[in-house]
């Protein structure tokens, strides 16, 4: 299944880009994707990393075909 | 009734005072309300670690922004009796001095008014997927995370 | 330090919409400031026993009030950790749709501006000799009572 | 002794003037004169009324020559 990723603030600069579609195989949950993201770009600060899903804020469900996964470090906002 | 109006919230660079004063005078004709809140941000120029901060360059997933930027507006007009409220949020560079964020909420009544903005404010802090890069003087930079 | 000069609090007839942008602008070189927090009174068209607010006539007991508007300014300096604050409120008929009370401080830090800006408005409410005549459209009148 | 009585919003209209230079005898408090002028200008809700003596907003305290009395209706500002 094909799953798009975006990367925001200084997410977007550890990966060195602002998404990326990936194929993965079926079964994969938001929480295992962020995981393994986390470890390949060596993400700083990790437990203030959130993931939205379709711009849901949630780990703890299974990703499908054509779900948007955002990287999301600390809000900056105001 | 402007509740149910999808809004535009991000603007392009600062907040020029003078949309302040535009906003204000779009409500002269509603005769129903008593008073407005207004909380304005406004970019410090705070020294870090020697470094002296020259703007924020915020940037946003913007189509969930707006997504949670509307679930508050519709949580706020359940929660209090406001006429209306408005909401504006920079985007791009804002350098010190200038305005990123401007809310505004107007009732029959002070206390909901006030009360309304408040709960806009620490809404969009907690809740708005916006993030800052901090660019100080030398051109070097840092990332920027609500306290 | 604007701590320290006597300021001139009342304006004859409506506050501009056009002040409140003058003095927000007149902020943006003081780049310690992170957030402002404005209220502003506007008058309601209330309905009294089947008439219809157009206007109210403020009047003072000016000079005992701009001894209480000082005092008021100097405790709150002394309470909050504020930049800055100012208060200008009508004298003479102010209509409907109008703006009788501007208050407007500033801080480093969002929730001392705010709280400040409550603050001046519930002093200000309680405390300052002001006298309110609600005129309605058939011209006759009542006094106003802050509740 | 020479007492300057001002009067405002409701009251003034009651009074039907704005103020007052009243010649007393000495040894009045601020509150006999207060019930005076309520009494003299059957001025309606009475207990709303405050007064400030030279701009203080006090009763218990005896009159001298020269001193300025505001009779206060309820505030209204802002």
């Amino acid at each position: 299944m094909k799953i798009r990723l975006r990367y925001f603030g200084m997410i977007a600069e550890s990966a060195g880009k602002n998404d990326e579609v990936l194929e993965l195989n079926d079964g994969i949950s938001a929480k295992e994707l962020k995981a393994r993201q986390i470890e390949r770009f060596e993400l700083p600060d990790p437990e203030s990393v959130q993931i939205a899903v379709n711009q849901n804020l949630e780990e703890e469900v299974e990703l499908k075909d054509g779900d948007e996964v955002a990287f999301l470090p600390p809000f900056a906002g105001g | 009734m402007d509740k149910k109006k999808p809004k535009k919230v991000f603007v392009q660079g600062a907040i020029p005072p003078e949309k302040i004063a535009g906003s204000i005078a779009n409500h002269q004709s509603k005769t129903n309300i008593g008073a407005h809140s207004i909380f304005l941000g406004q970019i410090r120029a705070d020294e870090i670690e020697g470094k002296t901060v020259a703007a924020i360059d915020y940037s946003a997933y913007e189509e969930m922004a707006e997504k949670v930027f509307h679930e508050i507006r519709e949580t706020a007009f359940s929660k209090f009796d406001i006429t209306c409220a408005h909401i504006y949020h920079s985007l791009g560079t804002v350098k010190t001095g200038e305005l990123c964020l401007f809310v505004f909420t107007s009732s029959a009544h002070r206390k909901i008014a006030i009360e309304a903005c408040n709960y806009f404010v620490e809404e969009i802090k907690a809740k708005v997927p916006i993030f800052g890069k901090e660019i100080f003087e030398d051109e070097t930079h840092q990332w920027k995370v609500n306290k």
